[in-house]
């Protein structure tokens, strides 16, 4: 498969990079027609199928929220000392997914990774969504929900306030903030692509829907001037942001006293460890999507590669957070720190713990090998993995500092009921819903950016095409 | 009944005119048989007639013939327990329907105020509760009426206001939703009168033998209003019989004093004034109606700092008892080889007392053994005056002879131990006295037989078939506070009235008359013992009456003034038995100890009482249900304990179903491996195996029968213990749940237990002193350095705080029963409980150290220890739990939002979590159980100890309108209040003089996890222990 | 200009000369030469944004970026005055013994608000800038130029009132411009 | 022909600023709701099942508060009439009145006399009567002129930041005890209230507390 993908390579491309950012002779013209096929063409009957999948997930959702509402967290497994289990843990977990988009939209478009251009869209719309599920939790672990806005700051007839020392109100903050500057980040980027979809559409109702949204956009260059200008001021933003969001959510544990919990190592560690999830969900979905939508000739092996390489490098950064963890906890000769890592190792939940670390230590070492790197199957199972490893080290940390912690007689077990799991998997549906009807409804690459990219390629010197393999 | 009593609003049998004259507005809300359930309807569902319980409101207009419940109730001076007038019933809404607002709220006035009464201000009344006889003198905390909260009485000689858990559970039994409410004739209702008539027929009938045919079987009882009656009864059918029975038979210890002393006698036992103390199998630290007071006496001689110093408790015993657990020594022993080493001990000491030369043992004991009776005895006579051996319940009247004999030796007669008359009507409630019935109900030579024991069908031992036997009397009564098995095996079955609901009286262990007085009218028109005697005789006087006319002797000058005096101490003055000197009739002993054989060997079987349930007339209690067992955790459930030994032997571990079978009856028991209990034994508690009326409970899935039923396996002859038991592993598992999974500290230092000489040689509780300076800054209490700057409370008038005494808490878990009771603490059931969602404030941890063979058990009261840089309060987003000014660690339910971060962040884990609506489903007879002054949670709120808020408001606000400060043991918290070993104090810090400051500065003072400097204002005293150095 | 609608009895709109170009280059020059001839309000369109297409147009420095820093000011010391009048100064509690008022706990939000404030002054102030949304202009009269978002590299020349625009519809296809047209803004 | 004809520019940009407008009109609304009379159920007319004329008892005859509410000055909860205390009067006075039919009914009877409660406060909340009366604390204070009342209505809004507010500063609000029942008590004529509050708080010793455990428990 990526010998084929190499024949393919005949267009300009990198010296020093091995496959090409862009498969075959493009110019505007033919990228406005295939990168926007998917939208005019009627969904197929394997979109059917996975929607109608992820419809159902959904609908579990709206089960499990509502049986939460009516029962109250009782219907969780959640106990003392236990307090916090399952909810937290997807909270965490969503969130961290949620970094990967504004990582690559942002970050590596301030370094003019040439690269992102083609995934940024798709990992942005990944954003946005996994923080629509990862919001969930907060407002859903309450045990009374309906109070919840005693969390903002308005001015009561009790003249009570909330209490800024909180770090869950830091988390609010945080999450709305990251939520919402996503949303706008995004939408800027899109307001071009939708024009492009308004004028190019045959269908006049499509032609409203779009021009709608699209504002008006008629690719002005006094316009271009002010949005380019806006647009990296939003991707500088975005990335001191992406980091403070996930360091606020390790706060939640960092600043609290409990052993595991109680570490300060935690911010880098969860932004790693976010990072790497995030990338791993972008990889789970890319490598189904640019098959069935046909993007391969923008999102080329060499993107995939360069995924797996940070996914490796992330990897390896995770890796040394639960190295630290363990010889801090030995270092600090603290009996109830020690205690808890060899609970994590012997103790009942061992079993996620070594999952744990198979999935997020051992697997992204294949990475270290070309073959790896550029192997399909093998890099969407691997991506699966970490996906799932990510999920039990949120688990890990939460519930087994939580259940066994300073007094013996107070230490009890978790063990989630349906509810618990029902809830887990109606966000994956939920989000799956999302992105389904993100990839039917909006290009799913940067339309004009990949153009402008195409445009540089093409006042490129000669290329340097490097046949490997067959 | 000329004078009127006091109408109840909602009682439709005392509306007098209709239709009436003025359409009422609200009448329909008045209408009887409203169903419960909507506040408007509160409180009204229960007042209803039998007919009308039957057959609703169709048989209403011929009610008005019938008698009107509470038409027995005392004339004067009743009104203000009326708890209908429901002013009472608006405010107690106050505590009940907790965050949520109601457009109008009715509000109504007394239509006559009862004097002295104050709305909104609680009374306290003296009355008295009873336990297998024997009365104790309690406080009951009423609130317009309805009474929420039992506490000792402090004026009782015998509760000086504590009292153990099961009395203060009274109250889930008076409220209790499932009592019966209709007098029954073989199912049929009848009226309280129609009963009357029927047995006035029958005592006619019965009269002309002089009542030969008619018998009574009651519970033990010490109230001389029944001695009386009985007396009257016995009066008019000279040939009746009275039978008493209990499963908790006391017979041991009137036969032993019998045996050694010629006549059954009551013995005390004055352990404050012990050095050393043999306990035989007697758990004299179980805080009963009978051993409250030893409590205290034990608990003074475990400070260090008395005059007398430690005093050192031997036990020998099959089990692991609470008292066990106090001990500096312990053997575990098989009960049926007790009389050996009673026999043995006394053989040792004759060695150097005369007094008891001539004793042999029939078997040699063991090496252990042996090494323990040469250690004891040695100590025992090295303490002469000052020793005492304690013979216990389940032992044999001989094992008591012997230790009385053993007493005499060592002088302890007189000082440690006196005797008075048995303050008990009935000395002998088991065998002896059941036998004699069942014969008789064999040779069916009974005609009439009222029943007024609890639930004998129940309780009776295997060997007899009771109901079969009933089933041949005629006419058998039954008076029972629920329809249980008893009431559907005979044909006369009454509803009982409540101690709370009725006049009476009673006795304590040391004679002194409790006037027993009604709290509340009879919620469901119960019938009292009293009435029901009253009924076989001529006259009609009424139990009130009766009961004055029997105590106007007491009085010295003017009854009726004296007689209010009584009721509002709670105790009759001058009635104390007075001490008898017996003297010891040795060779009695000698030759009824030449006797005894040395036991079969075989694994035994050991009955104990339940801690919570007792002999299981709390089985529908849900508190008590509830409670954790103090030694076991185990909820809603019994076990066969066994030791570790044979678990291992026998591949047994917790929740196996074992097959127990003793002389060819068997029983199914979950297993319960116990640390510290014998491996030639397996104590099971009975009580359990009863149907549960869901208790309230939340949880749908709760089992119906909880439990398992022991009684089977009981026989009249041998009580409390038999050898021969086969234990047999069924394969199959059952579900016990606990509410501590985890026994031991890990080595952490939380619960610190250190030995005498240790302490004498560095008092400070080991590694846990702060430091006492950094660099030339005095630091105070166990402060460490931090970088917050210290809050100031100086300011305030008061620092409240409280401090453990580790080493008086012998985890009887009353205070967890004051603190539901008090805190309207919700019950979860029992699988909430095995998912770790209790909801009692108090957490009484329990941790073993040392080899689980013999291993020493620590108690720990754990709750809220208001940490002044409290790691709860920090993260918590809204402010719904921060610091008041005075240091209390305040959870303010209305703002709580329900994030359990708080919970989380607790190094303590002492929050509590409402993770369902617990309270949702409460009846309306159960919401009047609530406590008025203190919020109800609804779900998803965090709630945690207080520190008795509410009692703190309401002191500081009576005492700040008399411009005063508030004194020193003025107030008490609810669990401080019942503790029996004053292990808790609660006070200002800043008043250097409180008992609490003086803990706070005492040096056996640690704070728990002190190294994460939460700088708690709950402070504990370590556990100090005294081994004998021989037995190291 | 929308004003101009009511007064006006009858209002004229604006004219815009359209011509096509073949790359963004040819666009590019022609904008210079354009901008040589007099021609002072043109503009590009591109379905991207140009090399020297700023210059080109003669535009200067963006105004953004001062948008964004008085937004993201505005949130800092909102944000943290905020926190302190409500948790200091209206009522400070003791809360855990910690001070009321605790300036390292105040930074994540301050930090938050911040990044806010700034990112929806940016967004909005875009917005502004470019007079969006706009769905109508009067380019869009002219049905080739759908494809200025697309493919096609259009030049646009606005004239002044009155005049007919030959000069510049000559000019524009001098310059390789096709598909030059006309198009008058519809005061409907 | 264009896809959007020109007045959908004014339209667009209308309905953008409308969408961002709405979300904080309507919590302005709510803001505004909670705090109006209607919010805090103030200076609304209850109808009692009895027509009883505070106007009259209290400012006509000139009653004490405590006559009726005997034990505001003991008690959490002000007491309210048993209706003996009605009969005490009425069994001389308007015996006969057909105003009064229902309070004998209810009196014979002996049933209690529904009212409906004005003063709600959530069950959460535990206030104190006595030890505000006897701290200077008048009922005027709170329930306003009862004098002039027809029907009794709630005066204050009850909510927590009006609790707050006196307990924050409670001097204006005291008075010398001895007029604590007064509806019409005013700081005799050049007096200054604050340093009269002051010297009151002083002698009566008053400090109130606003930590959570005051009210909630």
């Amino acid at each position: 498969m990526a010998a084929a993908e190499h024949a393919a390579a005949a267009s300009p491309a990198d010296a020093l990079d091995s496959y090409p950012l862009m498969v075959g002779k493009q110019d505007n013209t033919t990228l406005t027609g295939n990168l926007l096929a998917h939208v005019w063409a009627r969904p197929d009957k394997g979109w059917l199928l996975a929607f109608a999948i992820a419809m159902a997930g959904s609908g579990a959702l709206v089960l499990a929220i509502t049986v939460t509402l009516v029962e109250g967290i009782g219907a969780w497994g959640n106990n003392i000392p236990v307090g916090w289990a399952f909810d937290i843990t997807n909270f965490v977990w969503w969130i961290g997914i949620g970094h990967a988009g504004t990582l690559i939209s942002a970050i590596l478009f301030l370094f003019q990774q040439r690269w992102r251009t083609a995934i940024n869209r798709f990992s942005e719309a990944m954003t946005i969504f996994a923080v629509m599920c990862a919001g969930l939790f907060p407002l859903l672990h309450t045990g009374r929900p309906w109070f919840a806005y005693f969390m903002f700051p308005y001015p009561s007839t009790l003249e009570m306030w909330p209490q800024f020392k909180s770090p869950l109100i830091w988390d609010v903050f945080a999450v709305s903030t990251y939520f919402t500057v996503s949303l706008l980040f995004w939408y800027l980027g899109l307001i071009p692509d939708l024009a492009s979809l308004r004028d190019a559409s045959k269908s006049p109702i499509q032609r409203k829907v779009y021009g709608i949204f699209a504002l008006g956009w008629r690719g002005s260059g006094r316009h271009w001037h002010n949005y380019k200008v806006g647009y990296l001021l939003l991707a500088g933003l975005s990335t001191p942001l992406v980091v403070s969001v996930h360091t606020i959510v390790s706060f939640d544990f960092a600043v609290s006293l409990i052993p595991g919990w109680h570490t300060t190592i935690f911010p880098p560690y969860f932004v790693a460890g976010a990072v790497f999830s995030g990338f791993a969900m972008v990889m789970s979905w890319m490598v189904p999507a640019r098959h069935f939508l046909g993007l391969k000739h923008v999102i080329t092996m060499r993107h995939l590669e360069n995924m797996n390489k940070i996914i490796l490098a992330t990897g390896m950064l995770v890796s040394y957070g639960y190295l630290m963890e363990h010889w801090i906890a030995w270092y600090s000769g603290n009996q109830f720190e020690w205690f808890v890592f060899f609970n994590r190792a012997t103790g009942p939940y061992r079993g996620v713990y070594y999952l744990m670390l198979f999935c997020n230590v051992l697997t992204p070492q294949i990475f270290w090998f070309k073959w790896a790197r550029t192997n399909i199957p093998l890099m969407f199972i691997a991506s699966i993995f970490v996906n799932i490893g990510m999920w039990c080290e949120r688990f890990v940390i939460i519930v087994t500092s939580l259940h066994r912690d300073f007094l013996p007689a107070a230490w009890d077990m978790y063990y989630p009921t349906w509810v618990d799991i029902t809830l887990f998997l109606g966000t994956i549906g939920f989000f799956s819903t999302l992105f389904l009807l993100f990839l039917k409804f909006i290009p799913a690459v940067a339309v004009s950016e990949v153009k402008e990219l195409n445009e540089e390629l093409q006042h490129r010197p000669a290329p340097v095409t490097v046949v490997t393999g067959a | 009944m000329t004078t009127p009593r006091f109408p109840l609003p909602v009682l439709g049998s005392s509306a007098p005119v209709d239709p009436p004259a003025v359409e009422l507005p609200d009448e329909a809300s008045f209408a009887p048989g409203r169903t419960p359930g909507s506040e408007h309807g509160y409180g009204r569902s229960y007042w209803r007639s039998v007919e009308e319980q039957l057959h609703g409101d169709a048989a209403l207009p011929g009610r008005d013939q019938e008698f009107p419940p509470g038409a027995f109730d005392a004339p004067k001076g009743f009104a203000r327990r009326d708890f209908l007038q429901l002013m009472g019933a608006s405010v107690a809404l106050a505590g009940l329907t907790a965050c949520t607002e109601k457009p109008v709220e009715k509000i109504l006035a007394y239509t006559k105020t009862p004097e002295g009464m104050v709305p909104g201000n609680p009374f306290h009344y003296a009355t008295a509760l009873v336990q297998d006889g024997i009365g104790l003198g309690v406080l009951s905390t009423s609130w317009e009426g309805r009474p929420v909260k039992v506490e000792g009485n402090p004026t009782h000689p015998v509760s000086r206001g504590s009292t153990g858990p099961q009395v203060q559970a009274e109250l889930a039994c008076l409220y209790d939703p499932f009592r019966a409410r209709v007098l029954k004739e073989r199912g049929a209702g009848r009226s309280w009168r129609g009963f009357r008539e029927a047995m006035r027929g029958r005592a006619g009938a019965l009269e002309k033998d002089g009542g030969a045919r008619l018998r009574f079987l009651s519970g033990p009882s010490s109230s001389p209003l029944i001695g009386s009656l009985r007396q009257a009864i016995a009066q008019r059918f000279p040939k009746a019989r009275f039978h008493a029975w209990s499963a908790t038979p006391r017979d041991s210890v009137y036969d032993g004093t019998a045996l050694a002393f010629g006549r059954p006698l009551e013995p005390h036992y004055l352990v404050e004034k012990a050095d050393v103390l043999v306990s035989l199998d007697a758990d004299f630290l179980e805080a009963r109606n009978d051993t409250v007071d030893l409590n205290l006496g034990f608990a003074n001689r475990r400070e260090p700092h008395h005059p007398r110093g430690l005093n050192r408790l031997y036990v020998v015993e099959p089990r692991f008892s609470i008292t066990g657990g106090m001990a500096d020594h312990r053997l575990k022993l098989r009960s049926a080889d007790m009389e050996g080493f009673a026999l043995s001990l006394a053989a040792e000491l004759g060695k150097t007392l005369p007094g008891l030369s001539g004793f042999r043992s029939p078997a040699p004991l063991g090496g252990e053994a042996a090494k323990f009776v040469a250690a004891v005895g040695k100590d025992l006579a090295s303490k002469r005056g000052a020793a005492l051996v304690i013979p216990g319940e389940r032992q044999t009247a001989l094992t008591h002879a012997v230790a009385h004999a053993i007493n005499a030796a060592l002088g302890a007669i007189g000082t440690t131990v006196t005797f008075t008359e048995p303050a008990v009507l009935d000395t002998s409630t088991g065998r002896s006295s059941w036998q004699a019935l069942v014969d008789d109900l064999r040779a069916g030579k009974v005609d009439t037989l009222v029943i007024t024991a609890w639930n004998p069908v129940f309780t009776a031992p295997g060997d007899v078939d009771l109901p079969t036997l009933l089933a041949k009397v005629p006419n058998a009564v039954y008076l029972g506070l629920h329809d249980d098995e008893t009431s559907r095996v005979v044909n006369w079955f009454l509803p009982a009235a409540h101690p709370f609901e009725s006049w009476g009286d009673a006795r304590s262990r040391e004679g002194t008359v409790s006037i027993v007085q009604p709290l509340i009218q009879p919620l469901f028109g119960g019938i009292s013992e009293a009435e029901l005697l009253g009924a076989f005789l001529a006259d009609e006087a009424k139990p009130y009456d009766r009961l004055k006319a029997l105590h106007a002797a007491h009085a010295k000058t003017d009854f009726d003034s004296e007689w209010e005096v009584w009721l509002s101490n709670g105790v009759v003055p001058g009635t104390a038995s007075a001490a008898v000197t017996p003297s010891l009739q040795g060779d009695r002993v000698r030759t009824a100890a030449g006797q005894a054989r040395p036991a079969p060997a075989g694994l035994e079987l050991d009955l104990v009482h339940d801690y919570k349930i007792l002999d299981g007339r709390y089985s529908l209690n849900s508190w008590l249900q509830e409670l954790p067992d103090p030694i076991t955790k185990v909820t809603w459930d019994n076990v066969a304990q066994v030791g570790p030994g044979l678990a291992k032997k026998m591949g047994v571990a917790n929740g196996d179903l074992l097959l127990l079978t003793v002389s060819g009856r068997s029983v199914e028991v979950p297993a319960w491996v116990q640390p510290g209990h014998s491996d030639d034994a397996v104590t099971v508690s009975f009580g359990y195996g009863r149907r549960q009326n869901t208790l309230g409970v939340k949880d749908a899935d709760e089992p119906v029968v909880v439990g398992h039923d022991v009684y089977p396996l009981r026989t009249a002859a041998a009580p409390w213990f038999a050898t021969g038991l086969e234990l047999k592993k069924t394969g199959r598992k059952y579900t016990i749940c606990t509410t501590q999974v985890h026994n031991v500290t890990e080595g952490r230092p939380i619960a610190l237990m250190q030995s005498v000489e240790e302490f004498e040689k560095h008092p400070e509780a080991p590694d846990v002193r702060p430091p006492v300076k950094l660099g030339n800054k005095e630091l105070e209490g166990s402060a460490l350095p931090s970088v917050q700057p210290a809050i100031d409370y100086s300011k305030q008038q008061y620092k409240w705080a409280m401090s453990v005494d580790m080493s008086r808490c012998t985890g009887c878990s009353a205070c967890v029963m004051a603190c539901q009771a008090e805190n309207n603490i919700p019950v979860v059931g029992k699988y909430q409980v095995g998912r770790g969602r209790e909801m009692q404030w108090i957490r009484m941890d329990r941790y073993y150290s040392g080899p689980a063979e013999s291993p020493e058990m620590v108690t720990q009261p754990m709750f809220c220890q208001h940490c002044e840089t409290a790691p709860c309060e920090y993260v918590c987003p809204v402010n719904a739990t921060v610091h008041s000014d005075e240091g209390l660690n305040d959870m303010v339910y209305n703002r709580c939002i329900g994030t359990r971060y708080c919970s989380n962040n607790c190094p303590y884990k002492v929050r509590h979590f409402n993770y369902l609506h617990w309270t949702q489903d409460k009846t309306q007879v159960e919401k009047m159980l609530m406590n008025p002054d203190v919020t109800v949670r609804a779900r998803g709120v965090m709630e945690k100890c207080t520190y008795c808020v509410q009692r703190i408001e309401r002191t500081r606000i009576v005492a700040r309108i008399e411009n005063r400060a508030i004194g020193d043991g003025e107030l008490k918290t609810a669990c401080q209040q019942v503790c029996p070993t004053n292990a808790l104090t609660f006070g200002s810090l800043h008043d250097p003089k409180t008992q609490v400051s003086q803990r706070h500065a005492d040096p056996r003072r640690f704070d728990v996890l002190h190294e994460l400097n939460t700088r708690p204002r709950t402070v504990y005293l370590t556990k100090i222990k005294n081994p004998n150095p021989e037995l190291g | 200009m929308e004003h101009a609608a009511e007064h006006h009895a009858a209002p004229v709109g604006k004219t815009f000369v359209l011509a096509r170009f073949e790359t963004g280059e040819a666009l590019v020059d022609a904008c210079y030469k354009v901008r040589e001839k007099g021609f002072q309000h043109i503009d590009t369109h591109s379905p991207y944004p140009l090399h020297g297409g700023d210059e080109a147009l003669g535009l200067g420095r963006s105004r953004v970026p001062r948008i964004a820093l008085s937004g993201g000011l505005t949130g800092m010391f909102g944000g943290y005055l905020m926190m302190v009048y409500m948790n200091s100064v209206n009522w400070p509690l003791n809360v855990g013994g910690r001070p009321p008022h605790a300036p390292p706990s105040f930074i994540p939000i301050t930090f938050e608000t911040t990044v806010l404030l700034a990112s929806l002054s940016i967004f909005f102030g875009l917005l502004a800038l470019m007079r969006l949304p706009q769905p109508y202009h009067a380019v869009f009269e002219s049905e080739a130029f759908r494809s200025a978002v697309n493919d096609g590299f259009w030049l646009s020349v606005a004239l002044p009132p009155g005049g007919d625009g030959k000069d510049a519809s000559a000019l524009l296809s001098q310059l390789g411009g096709r598909e030059v047209s006309t198009v008058q803004e519809d005061m409907r | 022909m264009p896809l959007f004809p020109r007045w959908t520019n004014t339209v667009s940009r209308l309905s953008g600023v409308l969408l961002l407008a709405l979300p904080a009109v309507a919590i302005a609304g709510l803001m505004i709701v909670v705090r109006s009379t209607w919010g805090t159920k103030q200076e609304r007319d209850i109808v009692q099942p009895i027509e009883f004329d505070h106007r009259h008892h209290v400012g006509d005859e000139g009653i004490d508060c405590r006559y009726c509410h005997y034990t505001v000055e003991k008690s959490p909860y002000p007491g309210l009439p048993a209706t003996t205390i009605c009969m005490s009067c009425h069994a001389q006075v308007w015996n006969k009145s057909p105003l009064l039919g229902l309070v004998r009914e209810y009196y014979f009877k002996d049933r209690p006399i529904p009212w409906n409660s004005v003063h709600n406060l959530p069950d959460f909340v535990y206030f104190n009567h006595a030890i505000h009366v006897n701290k200077g604390v008048g009922c005027v204070t709170c329930h306003g002129r009862v004098d002039q009342m027809a029907l009794i209505q709630q005066q204050a809004p009850l909510s927590m930041g009006w609790c707050v507010s006196c307990h924050r500063n409670p001097e204006p609000q005291l008075r010398p005890v001895e007029f604590i029942t007064s509806m019409t008590w005013q700081p005799a004529p050049g007096v200054d209230r604050e340093k009269l509050g002051a010297q009151l708080a002083q002698q009566y010793n008053v400090h109130t507390r606003t930590s959570c455990d005051a009210c909630h428990r």
